[in-house]
């Protein structure tokens, strides 16, 4: 059975539960809590936090990454099974934050992995996550959430740009 | 002629019912999230969330395997736990439960585990050993309560099928007489490990070791887990139900009685799951150690005392 | 024609001695050992159970100058010959290549062929004993071969003892009735009879591993060679049980005191005996890291509910522990064979230094898996069929103290079962390099799980063989038809499990055809987001102590068992023998005063 | 008269046994055991003899004479105890030439 | 065909003393002792067709010199003279006098066992014990000196004692033929009993039971293996049968129930000892003193059960063979051979009492015995004894089985053949019918 077939119901049954890998930096850490428990009550909308990549949909990257985090979080989300979404918190996954000019910080993610959501803020407040999800699910609903597809097209790109990483500190543009 | 019709009647009822059996388990994950989600004072997900987890997992576009090994989880838990459902009288409708009887019923309950486990092995996960190891050592924990509980009830009733015991039930449930009360409270907690609901939620605690044994389960095959999960809800508590409550026989024969029999075993079915939620609501994790003592110490007493009284009274 | 097989062992056991080339040595043998299978199998029609027809006879006097030594066959003696004749060929295929070089394994293999027939056919003590002792002898040299001091040391010394104590029995039994044939032997219910009895058990108990007499099985299983220990555990152990059935159950005049047995306390007592063996073992089994010392406890563990079936005595116990018997021959020994493949292949015994070894090893982890399915007896496997039965005659006998301890016990299964599994077969795939065993190891293997899928399907085929059994020693045979068993209490009905069990799969099925999946390496793993390729000196295996929770727990409870006390028992006879030798002071002034104190003691004794 | 003589016996043994018991020094062991020879033939004859007997040779006009065979018996208990003692003494010699005494030394014990 | 028994103890003495004329002393020993063994068959094969062999020399009874030969006589003198045989050829370098010494022990061996007199008894007991001496001393060294000379004290104490009782016994019945004394028993006083004490400690300590073996472990231990093994199967086996004699001449229950206490002791002291030894020659002289008591007490049930004399037959001859093979392997660390492995597990399970060896024979009889005497005091001191036995036996060969050390086919193949003689007699284990029927011991 093709996957396109389903591919309408996947998405979803996907919508309605997305499973969350909480990849934690440091940030974050007082903002998702309220999210889970009875003030927000993310789990109305059918969502979960998850242990492991193999089970979660959503890679949940808060806080800046430096290039020792980046192998971990590529580890994670190639270990992720498709389809699957990356979600970035915060300033630093966008331009490095305030740590832009660090030697070793990424300053931008979306080089390295494919990001469908940008969250803005240091820190987003829990209203602006539960947003930023809603968000998620109607692009999931729609098809445009496809990170998880154009990470497999253009993997040698995004490969290079992590080997680059890895051996420069980061990319010069 | 007649036979044949009549037996593939018997095959389409006994198909149904395991079938209903499966989706009342998968419900009933929804309805736990939703009552633990109330008295944590929150909305919840919806009730048929169980359905959408499982779609979702099974249609995941890309399933990893580490091997065939890894592929008998999947194979073993959706075929031991509905196997074990077929077994189980379900609101006094036996099923294959003629066929088979307690200890078989004890015994098959072990094939999907040892599927799960096969395949958390195959993983090569070191969280998954040590969930399995957590997940056997709750077994050989909560086992010696509830066979102790069990054996009582055997003598009792002077016989091994559960089937029998349901029906020796009827009018009297076992409950009600005094030993058995004391049993009935020993095997709720038993339950509550086999359900693995918090305090003993040990082997699959996500925070200590990454949902233990399903670490590195995905896709359809911890979709097939999900399903497994929802199976032993409803095998577990029917098997409660069955021991001690009568298997919610209220009604002997004709279609209507069938009807009233499913609804009250599903009504009991319902209540001691919610009990054991409200268990898991209050309670913390305990540490297998403790769990083992807990059980072998105070729950083992207890059913002994059971048994020993269910012994006396047998004997005179 | 019995004649015939022992002198076809006997020749076969002299001319396998001067053979230095191990493939001919092991053809022989195995040619050799099909003849008493054969013998047996055709003796089945004595029995209604017509297998081949060659026409054997099957009584035997061997007349010596006055000593006549009787043999024949018995139902019982049947059963057990079909069980330990059909076990030697495939372990002798497996020798095939296993050995390097014939030093001594295949003749005394074959004198043990000789032996255990000896003592399956023997008609009288005498007879019974020698081939007994023979026995005993022929695994003393099995064990000398590899020459562990401890293992030598323990086995003799309970060998031994066993030995006296059996002949002390035999020597009451036949100074009250006059004669050592079994037929004529009566049991009498009173103190010497029970004496002798007691005797007699206790010798056949020691060979039967039962719990206080267990210290010399994991020694000796864990230093011999594996194709050895796969007959020992899986054949010869069973033959103590063999002792104990006829004693209580097969001899004629047993019948006289079969309503005293089945009240009595004694038996009751070898019931919770066994069922305590049952339990302690399984969890030493438990928190063994050595697979062979593993793989002995659980023997002891699961010939212990052989015990409990005996001392419960109904014809369902009786039925359990003989299917228990066989399918324990069959299951262990494919378990000692496939952890031989393992240290064939890889030379390791330790559980925490294997791993991983299914993945290049399939078939020997495949056979392997059906045997730990039928140890831990999983349904419809005639594992589950032997417990069931064994529970059930429990219930029946409202033993409420036996039933629940074997239940854990067989819960106590899964969890070394499952060491097993993931210690030496799964986790990290930490040899790489080995190859699958050779083809007759395999081979070996599988012939072994043959009788077990049998009787899988069909566990009343194995009632059918006990049935003359029990009609003999006067118990009720069991109503079967050859899927289904009918005890008062409850069914097993194979076929329904069976489609019920292809029902299930449907959905299971569906799922795992229908969804795509792809194979990823070991290496892609969920450790916390690490890379463990990075790191080669942690492993990833888990299976170093690996139940340590519960070992915390449990192993206060356990220690102080039956080693620390023989051990104490050892310490107090050495400081007695020390004292005894300090007598030999090398002064020879002493020893003239011996002398004259001797002779003043005994004049003063003659004259007073 | 008789009776001075068995005490006679009786003490040549006591003495002969005192000395083993207590002397270190082989020769005087050995000895010692010559002291004890001495006595047994002493009884042997003693009880041979019969009181007015004389001795035992054929010469026709007899009555009453000592037993005969106590006599042979102690001519060959003579014998054989002279012999042990010859190789006593050379196994006193070879002692000495390895120990470079005569005390009697323990080697093996126990 | 008419045998005189005489030559049994007259050839090779004529010969121990000729012998330094005699050039090959090696060719010449072989020689005698196979015709010696050959003779004691064709006697043997005599005397079972046609009853108790008499002969007389010099005078006539009860003053003459008397040879009395019976079954298990005739079969205990075979025994002797064929491991003798067998013993001697595995010495490897043969001097003269050590032939002279060999042939003396041997001759002097069977005249205990087929003399009729017991003074003659005496005499031969002295030539056996003189010629032991000078062979346990024959290594020379410190070791071997200090043996000779613990078991020359005893042994002369008990010489002298054994006079004393010989001379009470003279006293009493003006007699020295043992049939002549033994039918006027009745007749004795007092001194008969203080004649018994005496005869029993000066053929006690012979005879190696405790407490009067004091020498036993020294002499063992500081001889060469060849020596011990001779040690083992001659005097102290004739010994034991001078005991039995003895128990006979005096059968009174007192002495059978001395002989039990004593016997169980024996063996329980013997196998405790021997079971916390290190060295190999001074564990197998315990482990001797421990199956020497276990022929006492078959001694100790002779009048009470038929079974006794079979078990001392199996014992006596099955320990013979196998401990003479045994302390031959003992001169080396491992077994080394085959042929030795065959000999040194054949005999060790022979005295264990494993099947089909003849020791097995020898434990089944007397607990066969012991339970119809129901005497459990004898069963208990077996099992124990038994399991300690095995004990040692199992750790002595553990370590001699890994040993290997290169074993020459004169070194290996005699205790293969004692070995084999062993097994022999468990297998055909009837011919106890042949040793047992008529004789005065069996009564």
């Amino acid at each position: 059975m093709k996957y396109e077939e389903w591919s309408k119901i996947s998405r979803i049954a996907s919508k309605k539960s997305l499973w969350i890998l909480h990849f934690c930096t440091g940030c974050g850490a007082i903002e998702m809590p309220p999210v889970m428990t009875s003030r927000f009550d993310m789990e109305r909308f059918g969502m979960a936090p998850m242990a492991t990549p193999r089970q979660a949909d959503v890679l949940l990257i808060t806080g800046y990454l430096t290039v020792k985090t980046l192998k971990r979080v590529i580890q994670v989300y190639e270990q992720m099974q498709d389809p699957k979404y990356v979600v970035a918190f915060g300033s630093c996954p966008i331009n490095g934050g305030m740590y832009w000019d660090s030697y070793n910080t990424i300053n931008q993610l979306d080089k390295y992995l494919p990001v469908d959501l940008y969250l803005a803020g240091c820190m987003p407040r829990p209203e602006g996550i539960i947003n930023a999800m809603m968000e998620l699910m109607e692009m999931i609903e729609k098809g445009e959430a496809r990170g998880w597809e154009k990470y497999r097209k253009n993997y040698e790109k995004y490969k290079k740009n992590q080997e680059m990483a890895f051996k420069f500190g980061k990319v010069e543009e | 002629m007649v036979t044949v019709v009549s037996g593939l009647i018997n095959v389409l009822i006994i198909a149904i019912y395991a079938t209903v059996a499966m989706m009342i388990g998968i419900l009933f994950m929804g309805i736990g999230r939703k009552i633990v989600a109330r008295v944590h004072n929150r909305v919840g997900p919806p009730i048929y969330q169980g359905f959408i987890d499982i779609a979702k997992l099974i249609l995941k576009k890309t399933n990893i395997t580490h091997g065939w090994i890894y592929d008998l989880a999947l194979l073993f838990s959706i075929t031991g736990i509905v196997l074990t459902i077929l077994f189980l009288p379900i609101g006094g409708v036996k099923l294959l439960s003629t066929e088979g009887d307690a200890f078989l019923v004890l015994y098959l309950l072990a094939i999907p585990a040892l599927g799960f486990a096969l395949g958390a092995g195959a993983s090569g996960n070191p969280n998954s050993a040590i969930g399995v190891m957590r997940a056997l050592v709750m077994m050989l924990s909560y086992e010696l309560p509830f066979v102790i509980s069990m054996v009582a009830l055997m003598i009792y009733y002077d016989t091994t099928s559960i089937a029998e015991i349901v029906a020796s039930q009827y009018g009297k449930w076992a409950i009600l007489i005094p030993p058995f009360a004391i049993s009935a409270a020993v095997a709720d907690m038993a339950l509550q490990g086999m359900l693995m609901e918090a305090p003993f939620d040990i082997p699959i605690a996500p925070h200590e070791i990454a949902s233990g044994p399903m670490a590195e389960f995905g896709g359809k095959h911890l979709g097939s887990l999900m399903i497994y999960k929802a199976g032993t809800i409803v095998a577990y508590t029917t098997l409660f139900v069955d021991l001690f409550l009568g298997g919610g026989v209220v009604m002997k024969g004709g279609i209507v009685a069938d009807v009233v029999n499913f609804i009250v075993w599903f009504i009991l079915i319902f209540l001691v799951f919610t009990l054991s939620l409200l268990i898991n609501t209050s309670f913390p994790r305990f540490r297998i150690e403790q769990a083992f003592k807990f059980y072998w110490k105070y729950e083992a007493v207890l059913a002994i005392i059971a048994l020993v009284w269910v012994y006396w009274m047998v004997i005179s | 024609m019995v004649e015939m097989v022992f002198a076809v062992l006997i020749i076969a056991f002299i001319f396998t001695l001067f053979i230095k080339n191990n493939r001919v040595a092991s053809i022989i043998s195995l040619v050799v050992s099909l003849f008493p299978l054969a013998a047996f199998l055709d003796w089945g029609r004595e029995f209604g159970i017509n297998l081949i027809s060659i026409g054997f006879e099957n009584t035997m006097n061997i007349n010596m100058a006055g000593i006549t030594l009787h043999f024949s066959i018995s139902p019982l003696a049947w059963f057990f010959g079909i069980m330990l004749f059909s076990l030697i060929p495939p372990i002798l295929l497996y020798s095939y290549s296993f050995f390097s070089k014939n030093d001594g394994f295949y003749p005394f293999m074959i004198l043990l062929m000789v032996s255990v027939m000896g003592i399956l056919l023997s008609s009288d003590f005498l007879s019974f004993f020698l081939f007994w002792e023979l026995m005993a002898l022929g695994i003393f040299i099995m064990i000398c071969r590899n020459g562990d001091r401890k293992a030598m040391v323990r086995y003799l010394s309970y060998s031994v003892l066993s030995g006296v104590l059996i002949l002390a029995g035999i020597a009451l039994l036949y100074h009250m009735n006059g004669t050592l044939l079994f037929a004529e032997i009566m049991l009498k219910a009173d103190f010497e009879t029970m004496v002798a009895i007691t005797m007699l058990i206790i010798g056949f108990a020691i060979k039967a591993a039962l719990m206080p007499l267990h210290t010399w099985v994991p020694p000796v299983y864990s230093t011999s060679d594996e194709p050895f220990v796969a007959f020992l555990s899986g054949g010869l152990s069973k033959i103590g049980y063999y002792g104990m059935l006829l004693l209580l159950f097969a001899m004629p005049g047993a019948r006289v005191m079969e309503a005293y047995i089945n009240s009595s306390i004694a038996t009751y007592l070898l019931a919770i005996i066994g069922s305590l063996t049952a339990f302690f073992a399984t969890f030493l089994a438990i928190f063994e890291d050595d697979l062979r010392k593993l793989l002995a406890y659980s023997s002891i563990a699961q010939l212990g509910y052989i015990a409990v079936g005996i001392g419960t005595g109904s014809s369902i116990a009786m039925a359990g522990a003989l299917f228990q018997a066989f399918n324990h021959a069959f299951f262990k020994a494919t378990l000692f064979l496939a952890a031989g493949s393992v240290a064939y292949r890889t030379g390791k015994w330790k559980i925490s230094e294997l791993g991983g070894v299914a993945y290049k090893m399939p078939l020997t982890f495949m056979a392997a898996l059906f045997a730990i399915f039928a140890l831990a007896a999983i349904p419809i496997t005639s594992g589950f069929a032997a417990k069931w039965l064994l529970y059930e005659a429990a219930i029946e006998r409202r033993y409420v103290f036996i039933a629940p301890i074997m239940l854990i016990a067989g819960v106590g299964a899964f969890l070394y079962s499952f060491r097993i599994l993931y210690g030496v077969f799964l986790g990290e795939n930490r040899y790489p390099d080995i190859k699958e065993a050779p083809k007759p190891m395999v081979a070996g293997m599988f012939l072994l799980v043959m009788p077990l899928i049998i009787f899988l399907i069909f566990p009343g085929y194995m009632l059918d063989m006990m049935d003359s059994f029990l009609s003999s020693a006067g118990l009720a045979t069991i109503s079967h038809s050859p899927y289904v068993i009918h005890t008062t209490l409850g069914n097993y009905n194979t076929i329904a499990v069976i489609v019920g069990m292809m029902f299930a799969m449907i959905p299971a099925f569906l799922i795992y055809v229908l969804r795509k999946q792809h194979l990823v390496d070991f290496e892609d793993n969920f450790i916390g987001g690490e890379i463990p390729s990075l790191y080669e000196h942690i492993s990833m295996h888990a299976a170093h102590n690996f139940y340590k929770p519960l070992k915390d727990v449990v192993m206060p409870y356990l220690e102080g068992g039956a080693t620390s006390i023989y051990s104490s028992l050892y310490k107090v006879v050495e400081k007695i023998a020390d004292g005894a030798r300090k007598i030999y002071d090398g002064v020879v002034q002493d020893y003239a005063i011996y002398v004259m104190l001797f002779l003043l003691i005994i004049a003063g004794w003659l004259l007073w | 008269m008789i009776w001075a003589i068995y005490f006679a016996i009786a003490s040549l043994l006591a003495i002969g046994i005192y000395g083993v018991i207590t002397k270190k020094n082989l020769m005087k062991i050995f000895i010692s055991i010559s002291i004890m020879e001495t006595g047994v033939n002493l009884m042997l004859i003693a009880i041979g003899y019969i009181p007015g007997g004389t001795a035992p040779i054929e010469n026709g006009d007899f009555t009453t004479y000592v037993d005969p065979l106590p006599q042979a018996l102690v001519l060959t208990a003579i014998v054989i105890g002279v012999s042990v003692l010859a190789l006593a003494l050379v196994m006193v010699i070879n002692y000495y030439e390895k120990n470079k005494t005569l005390e009697y030394r323990r080697l093996m014990k126990w | 065909m008419v045998i005189h028994p005489v030559l049994l103890i007259a050839i090779p003495l004529l010969f121990a003393f000729l012998m330094p004329l005699l050039k090959r002393a090696k060719a010449v020993t072989i020689i005698i002792l196979l015709f010696n063994t050959l003779l004691a068959i064709l006697m043997f094969h005599n005397v079972y067709n046609n009853g108790p062999l008499y002969e007389i020399i010099a005078f006539s009874p009860p003053i003459g010199i008397y040879l009395y030969v019976d079954n298990i006589a005739a079969l205990l003198a075979v025994m002797i003279n064929l491991l003798a045989f067998i013993n001697f050829l595995s010495v490897e370098k043969v001097e003269i006098k050590f032939a002279m010494l060999y042939l003396l022990a041997v001759a002097s061996s069977t005249g205990i066992v087929i003399t009729g007199d017991i003074f003659n008894m005496f005499v031969f007991f002295e030539i056996a014990a003189v010629s032991s001496y000078a062979l346990v001393a024959w290594k020379r060294d410190k070791e071997a000196l200090e043996g000779a000379i613990k078991y020359m004290v005893l042994g002369s104490i008990a010489s002298v004692l054994m006079l004393v009782g010989i001379a009470f016994l003279y006293s009493e019945f003006r007699s020295l033929n043992i049939y002549d004394i033994m039918n006027r028993m009745d007749e004795g006083s007092v001194l008969i009993l203080l004649s018994f004490a005496f005869l029993l400690t000066g053929i006690g300590v012979e005879a190696e039971i405790f407490p009067l073996n004091g020498w036993v472990p020294d002499a063992y231990q500081g001889a060469a293996g060849s020596i011990a093994s001779l040690l083992s199967f001659g005097p102290s086996k004739a010994g034991i049968y001078a005991i039995a004699r003895l128990l006979m001449i005096f059968s009174w229950q007192q002495s059978y129930d001395l002989a039990l206490s004593v016997g169980i002791m024996t063996l329980l002291i013997g196998e405790l000892a021997a079971f916390r030894q290190e060295n190999v020659k001074r564990m197998l002289a315990y482990s001797s003193i421990g199956q020497m008591g276990l022929i006492l007490i078959s001694l100790s049930m002779l009048d009470s059960t038929d079974y006794a004399i079979i078990a001392f037959f199996f014992l006596l001859v099955s320990h013979a063979a196998s401990k003479g093979a045994l302390f031959l392997l003992s001169e080396r660390k491992g077994f080394g051979s085959n042929a030795s492995k065959y000999a040194g597990i054949v005999s060790v399970m022979s005295l264990i009492g494993m099947p089909p060896m003849a020791g097995f024979w020898g434990k089944w009889y007397i607990i066969m015995g012991a339970m119809q005497m129901e005497a459990w005091w004898i069963i208990a001191a077996i099992v124990f004894s038994s399991v300690v036995e095995a004990a040692y036996f199992a750790r002595y060969l553990s370590t001699t089985m890994q040993e290997e050390e290169h074993a020459s086919i004169i070194a290996a193949y005699p205790p293969a053949i004692m070995a084999t003689l062993t097994l022999l007699l468990g297998i055909l284990p009837f011919i106890y019918k042949i040793a047992t029927i008529g004789g005065v011991i069996n009564g």
